[in-house]
């Protein structure tokens, strides 16, 4: 039985101990991270490429569920632990020179173990801890190159974000005083309680809570100033991996307690909202960290929209468009590293990176949804769906993606011609092959993908075929709740 | 591996090789071999008169199957697809490609693009359902910007604009497509040709909105027209010529597909506007004169040769549309032929323009004339390109307008007749202004020493126009094809001969228009060339007027702005036919825009936040 | 206008959560996950403290997380707060500050270590007796400002009190395969070495919890003021 | 609405929440943000323990009082010891940015602040201020900070 | 006689929070909030939660008004007496900013 709990503790083993090493030997210290990244990597690849046909139920410190913490590592959670590892070691500060490298590190190795654990758990307060750790986590890091603007984005995200963990405890204290427990499965087991007005509005501080890192629409002002003030490679993973995570704490909830109520229908009001929001301010973005940060918000509103629909499409939906989005996004942020300037003076710089800018094209080309790219598959899969659903609110938000897409084409292309206009002082180019290599192998993972969509798509229905089902996640963890359940219909 | 197989092979070869062989010193005979071979495949599947040939292969993605046919219009598609691709490549290779590479762009680039669009048309026209229908359409508009886009600059721009234009488009396509698989739970066509029926007329006029905008904004209809003529005209040679001929009948196909294929014309015509009296087919019908009228006024306006041919490129279009909306046998012909006549015409012309922008650097008609004497056969090109454009007699545009007309008349629609004929009148005096600006009227100085069009160039201008005129005199070939694309789409097939058409009313028989015409232009040449007095060969630039000897440099021909008067008659009527359409959507866009921005710079957003709690509060309450 | 608009939400928010929570069971809220804790509390983990055994025990987990918070804001402030000022500017503390603090800080000292090492018996724990603690070394450096604290030793007792913690979760991983499970026998109920490992984890989180806030306190003591 | 024991303590919590959440719309200077924040997570706290309350029941110790009178319910106690710290965690954090912005930019206004982020980030970005044309007419635009010290 | 002791304790809480809001002094309202931190620990003495308490007091009261003090502190917004020579008086620098803006 693999030991589930080793990717969350050992970084957080790591962090505590970088910073004594550090006084010791700095080699030893810079080396700490990378080694138990990939040591959680190589534990938990092989049960993500072959799946084990039970999930992996964990209960920490061998305390029956609704007493103890319990872990639930089902395939989608792995596959978001993978995602955490492997992205952590591709955008990791490789090659260092930072005064303060080694809280740096150890912010970063917090981040980690934060990321993991919210992929991974099954509590709810526990998902709350490893949320406010993902968040302190990274204000420290946004903060990391001390200018006056790092410093007031910093301050301005920690003030909604304790705005939002407020509602979000709010919330959970409302939740507990209805169910008295704080398990996930054995909430989903009689959620009937939960389906009154207290409950629909513990669910909707809970959304307004983990809504801030899920970059929803009224609390995602902080998205352009962090990300653009903040290093490429720490909005990199902000705004490709650990909204993401935000966002799969919803859909637990959603899936497991709030499946039939009007849970879903706040959810795509919000995410039209948050659409419109993102890409009509991305139109008049002026520099590139925030164009691509506003088309974040965008794509994430398109993940609440998919996880809205009803039943495993929804669910489908919403990780395809996740996790084409991780891909991408990462891999832009990735390309923001040199390019962190206004657009203007990036014109023509495809002459001196012609790589790079093919990237960003290629990139572009699959935000957008240009049909052999998988960024088509997953439009067409969320528009099937809200075409599906059929309610007004569905059309529109049908309606609502689409006018956002011509735009977020539009300002894409307006920039790609930028890149490869005649000039002829261009400006520098990437100085070395590294500074892009996290965005070459995204990009050849996604032609990756594209050449065996079949596959890809097979493999990802059978995830989330196993994450919607409720009452497969329920006798997963209270195996006895099972035989009671037989009898009543 | 069947014929079409090989075809699919082939233009996938060619693309690969222009992609690798692009820059080398064979590439042009290369891809010509290539578009050879498919032609040949084509012919090969003989999908026009024998039964519809599908693809062996069919990918089946997220389980929605998508496979390729070649039916009757299909091959009638890919045959002017790969005619005009043909054509267009002998036309940029040698000499015009040289030039264009000492301006600083590279031929491997240009040869891809056009293979790529090449490759992506005859994707397109096999689509056996929506999603590859969408596969083709999308790979056929990033190929059509990347051709835009090359030349940067201007070009660029006008790129940019087609694409916003175009993309919105595809976005309509893939709403309507959402729909249709909601309704019919599957993208194939033949479960939507099932479920159409049991469709409401309120869904059907939504898909109507939809697709119909989405197709209309490829072909150029009336609100979406406005992107076509700067960026068709600013493409490079070859590539100008490729789109006019045919880039923009794929809304065409696709329409023809949807709307008479599927939805069927009768279940247009039942679906009535409410409080007035026109129904489905009048309001696309009046959409095609208007696109008729407009732009053909406009192209009235233009001071530049490419320009003043693009902007009738969209006119034309409405012919085809107006055509097959009729709906007998004689106007479907008519409007299938027009797309035949028109592309050969479209290419012809826009070849001796670039000839002539090859030869003397400009295309502006203010600043050319009398080039006939020292460019004849580009003369020729153009004079039998205008009279078919125009649609007189000797010519093919004669054939196809003629048919159109006589079914409006016959089928009891004045108006729409008297709309195509404006439209007809604008084109004759447009197209009078382009001969006329360009080759007749005073030779300049700086034009003394301008040769022929060179050989590379000649060869397709030249056949080009040979096949105007053998397509005018013995319509019965094309006509043929019209019949079995006419069988296909199940509309009713127009009876033909070589000559021409037989219907209720008596038909016509151009053979005999033809010969009659030709007799009298023999009799009239008799009169002129025989009995007339001897005749000296004059310079042209020894001109004398009133006794006095003229130099060249001052002007005694009226050239510059052209038509200024009837521009100050009925300039006003029209300003720019609808830019104020277009300005108003990129205004709403920037408002909005600067009104989402706005809440990205509130100091304080928390009220927001608050205000979103509430909502939900009450929501869930 | 803003204000006024804040008020009318504030007290829309307030009517819908009075409604809904006054509907609901107030006072005897539905006991599920806290009856079987409350009945076999005392014999699976021996402490008598249930709330130090739900703490460190049934939700180790949190806790852990809990420590890494306030290891990741004690460290973002280091690196926020950046440079240190070499030469402190605050006075001197006057007699009395220095000779209260002299006399604090060996009392402070003890009533810390004792709410720690009393803390699955008696209120109180690790994070108590934490603050405590790094109150009892903050006071000296707030007497003398000049002397300060050692930030090495202190970030060297920080870590090592965490991994000592994870130490102990792992140690109960490869013994009993679960981490953090309580080992080392629970003893009699009430007495001083009882409940297995939870004195040691609340040993642990003492003295890192101390040594951070303390580290953290000084270097907001030291950081370069505005001297307007 | 009776005013028993438990009603008013909910009414005690739900004020302070709100009074925290008012007290974090509306002022725009920083540190009072942080003491609002400091509000409202007490609110919380507050309320979590009251989700836990059982009318007439001992504290969660065993061996002290009687042994048949029931117990609060545990949880809810550990989970706001968790809140509280971090709560202090966050705002020590808070009040260090403070201060460094204070020393940075010498005002600890939001508004402002947004505009020195704004300019800042521009100028860092090379992107052209606003034409007047696009800036709007209204009041005159904010007088620039004497230019302080740049950092190292 | 439970029900009259909280309902003070609630009372006292609810005003020093109007208060931390209210007073233009920011150390009055630094003192304030550790009011409302004391009156939410007793508070949660009367809820038999003596561990939140100890917490809350220790942390809540103890801890935070005395980070916020050093704030304010180095921030130059309150001044100790005899803080090199120049009495001071507690005038919140943010106010005169706001005079000479």
């Amino acid at each position: 039985m693999l030991p589930l709990i080793l990717p969350v503790v050992l970084p957080l083993l790591a962090a505590f101990l970088v910073m004594p090493l550090a006084r010791m030997s700095a080699l030893i210290a810079r080396a700490l991270g990378p080694i138990v990244l990939t040591t959680s990597l190589v534990l938990l690849l092989p049960c993500c490429l072959d799946p084990p046909a039970q999930p992996l139920v964990l209960a920490i410190g061998n305390f029956a569920p609704p007493l103890g913490i319990v872990f639930y590592g089902d395939r989608l959670a792995l596959l978001f632990a993978n995602a955490v590892a492997l992205f952590f070691l591709l955008f990791w500060d490789w090659r260092g020179g930072n005064p303060q490298q080694a809280r740096q590190d150890a912010l970063m190795l917090l981040l980690a173990a934060s990321a993991t654990g919210l992929a991974l758990s099954g509590d709810l307060f526990n998902l709350y801890v490893f949320y406010e750790l993902a968040a302190v986590a990274s204000f420290g890091l946004v903060s990391l190159s001390g200018t006056g603007p790092a410093l007031v984005a910093t301050v301005r995200y920690l003030l909604v974000s304790a705005f939002g963990s407020v509602l979000a405890l709010a919330g959970i204290a409302l939740l507990y005083l209805q169910t008295g427990t704080l398990n996930l499965a054995q909430l989903g087991i009689d959620p009937e309680p939960l389906q009154g007005p207290a409950g629909l509005l513990a669910f909707g501080l809970m959304v307004i809570g983990f809504g801030v890192k899920a970059e929803l629409f009224p609390l995602n002002y902080w998205v352009p100033e962090v990300y653009a003030s903040a290093p490429a490679r720490i909005s990199a993973l902000l705004a490709g991996l650990i909204s993401k995570l935000a966002v799969l704490i919803l859909l637990r909830l959603l899936v497991l307690v709030y499946g039939d109520t009007a849970a879903p229908q706040i959810l795509l009001f919000l995410g039209i909202l948050t659409i419109f929001f993102g890409e009509f301010s991305a139109w008049r973005a002026q520099d590139f960290p925030r164009m691509i940060a506003f088309s974040s918000i965008g794509q994430l509103g398109l993940v609440f929209i998919a996880f809205s629909l009803s039943g495993s499409w929804g669910v489908l939906a919403g990780i395809a468009v996740a996790l084409h989005h991780l891909l991408v996004k990462s891999a832009l942020f990735g390309l923001a590293h040199r390019w962190s300037g206004s657009l203007q003076a990036l014109t023509g710089s495809a002459q001196r990176t012609p790589l790079a800018a093919a990237l960003f094209v290629l990139f572009a080309l699959s935000l957008i949804g240009v049909p052999p790219l998988p960024g088509f598959w997953t439009k067409i899969l969320v528009l099937a769906g809200l075409a599906q659903e059929g309610s007004a609110l569905a059309f529109t938000g049908l309606g609502a993606i689409l006018l956002v897409t011509a735009v977020e084409a539009h300002y894409l292309f307006r920039f790609a011609l930028q890149l490869y206009e005649k000039v002829e002082n261009a400006p520098a180019g990437f100085r070395s092959f590294w500074e892009f290599l996290p965005s070459l192998l995204l990009g050849a993972a996604l032609l990756a993908v594209t050449l065996r969509i079949n596959p890809v798509a097979d493999r990802l229905r059978a995830i989330t075929q196993q994450a919607a089902d409720r009452s497969f996640y329920i006798t997963q963890v209270f195996p006895q709740a099972a035989a009671h359940r037989k009898d009543q219909p | 591996m069947n014929a079409l197989d090989l075809l699919f092979l082939l233009s996938g070869a060619t693309l690969l090789c222009a992609l690798l062989f692009g820059r080398t010193r064979w590439a042009a005979p290369l891809l010509l071999l290539g578009y050879a071979a498919q032609f040949v495949a084509l012919l090969q599947t003989n999908a026009l008169f024998g039964e519809p040939i599908s693809l062996s292969w069919s990918l089946v993605v997220l389980d929605q199957p998508m496979h390729w046919r070649y039916d009757a219009l299909s091959w009638f598609f890919a045959l002017i697809t790969l005619g005009a691709g043909f054509l267009s490549t002998g036309y940029g290779s040698g000499v015009w490609m040289r030039d264009y590479e000492r301006a600083g762009h590279s031929a491997g680039v240009l040869h891809t693009a056009l293979a790529a669009n090449v490759f992506s048309m005859v994707l397109l026209v096999g689509a056996e359902d929506f999603l590859s229908l969408f596969l083709g359409w999308e790979l056929l508009n990033w190929a059509t910007f990347f051709l835009m886009a090359l030349r940067g600059g201007i070009a660029a721009r006008a790129a940019l604009r087609y694409l916003g234009y175009a993309f919105t488009g595809g976005m309509a396509i893939l709403g309507a497509m959402a729909l249709l698989y909601a309704q019919a739970g599957s993208l194939e066509f033949q479960p939507i040709r099932e479920s159409l029926p049991q469709m409401s007329d309120g869904q059907l006029w939504v898909l109507l909105a939809l697709l119909g905008s989405g197709f209309g904004i490829k072909m150029g209809l009336l609100p979406f027209h406005l992107w076509q003529a700067p960026a068709y005209a600013e493409t490079p040679g070859p590539g100008s010529a490729f789109f006019s001929a045919v880039s923009a009948r794929m809304g065409l196909y696709a329409m023809l597909v949807f709307f008479v294929g599927m939805v069927g014309l009768a279940r247009l015509v039942q679906m009535e506007i409410p409080y007035t009296f026109l129904n489905g087919r009048d309001l696309l019908a009046w959409i095609a004169v208007f696109t008729i009228i407009f732009p053909t006024y406009t192209a009235l306006q233009q001071q530049d040769a490419r320009y003043l041919l693009a902007w009738h490129g969209i006119g034309q279009g409405g012919y085809m549309v107006l055509g097959v909306l009729v709906g007998t046998a004689e106007g479907s012909a008519g409007g299938l032929l027009h797309i035949f006549n028109h592309a050969i015409t479209q290419v012809a012309l826009l070849m001796a323009v670039f000839a002539v922008l090859y030869r003397t650097g400009t295309t502006d008609l203010n600043r050319l004339g009398g080039l006939v004497a020292r460019m004849p056969l580009t003369f020729l090109t153009l004079l039998f390109g205008i009279i078919s454009l125009a649609g007189l007699p000797p010519m093919a545009g004669f054939v196809s307008k003629l048919l159109v007309y006589r079914a409006l008349l016959f089928e009891g629609m004045p108006l729409l007749f008297v709309g195509a004929i404006i439209g007809t009148l604008g084109t004759i005096l447009s197209v009078y202004k382009l001969i006329h600006n360009i080759f007749l009227g005073q030779l300049r100085l700086e034009h003394e020493s301008v040769q022929e069009a060179p050989l590379s160039m000649l060869i397709p201008m030249l056949s080009l126009s040979l096949l105007i005129f053998l397509a005018g005199y013995f319509p019965g070939p094309t006509l043929s094809w019209v019949a079995a694309v006419q069988a296909q789409l199940g509309l009713p097939v127009v009876n033909y001969h070589l000559g021409g058409v037989y219907d209720a009313h008596g038909g016509f028989n151009m053979i005999w228009i033809v010969s009659v015409l030709l007799a009298g232009f023999g009799i009239g040449a008799l009169v002129f060339f025989g009995l007339g007095g001897p005749s000296k060969r004059v310079h042209q630039l020894d001109n004398y007027a009133g006794g006095h000897f003229l130099y060249a440099e001052n002007r005694y021909q009226y050239s510059d702005h052209f038509y200024a008067g009837l521009m100050h008659l009925i300039g006003p009527w029209y300003r720019g036919s609808f830019q104020w359409l277009e300005r108003a959507l990129g205004s709403i866009v920037d408002f909005l825009a600067h009104f989402t921005n706005g809440f990205y710079g509130i100091a304080q957003p928390l009220l927001w936040s608050l205000a979103a709690v509430l909502g939900i509060a009450v929501w869930v309450f | 206008m803003r204000n006024l608009a804040a008020v009318l939400f504030i007290g829309g928010l307030g009517f819908f959560l009075f409604v809904l929570f006054f509907r609901l069971p107030l006072g005897a809220p539905p006991l599920v996950a806290g009856a079987a804790i409350l009945e076999e509390g005392g014999e699976t983990v021996g402490a008598a403290n249930l709330v130090t055994a739900v703490l460190l025990a049934y939700r180790g987990m949190d806790t852990l997380g809990e420590l890494s918070i306030l290891f990741a804001a004690a460290t973002a402030v280091g690196l926020v707060l950046g440079r240190r000022q070499l030469v402190v500017s605050d006075p001197e503390g006057g007699f009395i500050l220095r000779a209260g603090s002299d006399l604090l800080f060996p009392l402070l000292l003890v009533v810390g270590l004792y709410v720690i090492l009393h803390g699955h018996l008696t209120p109180g724990g690790g994070f108590q007796g934490g603050v405590i603690l790094a109150a009892a070394f903050f006071v000296p450096v707030l007497a003398r400002p000049r002397r300060g604290l050692d930030h090495g030793l202190l970030s060297f007792v920080e870590g090592l009190a965490g991994a000592a913690f994870i130490g102990i979760g792992l140690w109960a991983l490869f013994a009993r395969d679960a981490f953090l499970e309580p080992l080392l026998g629970k003893g009699v109920l009430g007495h001083l070495f009882s409940a297995g490992t939870l004195p040691l984890l609340s040993m642990a989180v003492g003295l890192k919890v101390g040594a951070e806030l303390a580290g953290l306190m000084t270097s907001l003591m030291e950081a370069e003021g505005r001297e307007s | 609405m009776a005013l028993d024991f438990v009603s008013i303590l909910y009414i005690g919590a739900l004020g302070l929440l709100l009074l925290g959440t008012f007290g974090l719309v509306t002022t725009t200077h920083l540190f009072r943000l942080i003491l609002a924040l400091a509000l409202a997570e007490a609110g919380v706290n507050l309320l979590l323990i009251l989700s836990g309350y059982r009318g007439g029941a001992q504290p969660p110790i065993l061996g002290f009082g009687p042994q048949d009178m029931p117990m609060v319910d545990p949880i809810p106690q550990a989970l706001v010891l968790t809140a509280i710290v971090i709560g202090v965690g966050v705002q020590a954090l808070a009040v260090a940015a403070a201060v460094r912005i204070y020393r940075r930019y010498g005002t600890l206004d939001l508004v402002a602040l947004k505009a020195h982020l704004e300019g800042d980030l521009a100028r860092k970005q090379g992107i052209a201020p606003p034409k007047s044309a696009e800036k709007p007419a209204g009041e005159r635009p904010l007088s620039p900070v004497p230019p302080r010290p740049q950092e190292p | 006689m439970l029900e009259t002791v909280a309902l003070i304790l609630v009372i006292l809480v609810l005003s020093a929070g109007v208060l931390v809001l209210c007073l233009q002094s920011l150390m009055g309202a630094v003192v304030a909030a550790s009011v409302v931190s004391l009156g939410v620990s007793v508070l949660f003495v009367l809820l038999r939660a003596p561990d939140v308490a100890l917490t809350e007091a220790a942390v809540g009261a103890g801890l935070s008004t005395v980070v916020l003090a050093l704030g304010l502190r180095k921030l130059g917004l309150w001044r100790i007496e005899g803080d090199r020579g120049e009495a001071h008086a507690l005038v919140p620098t943010d106010r005169r900013e706001r005079e000479d803006a």
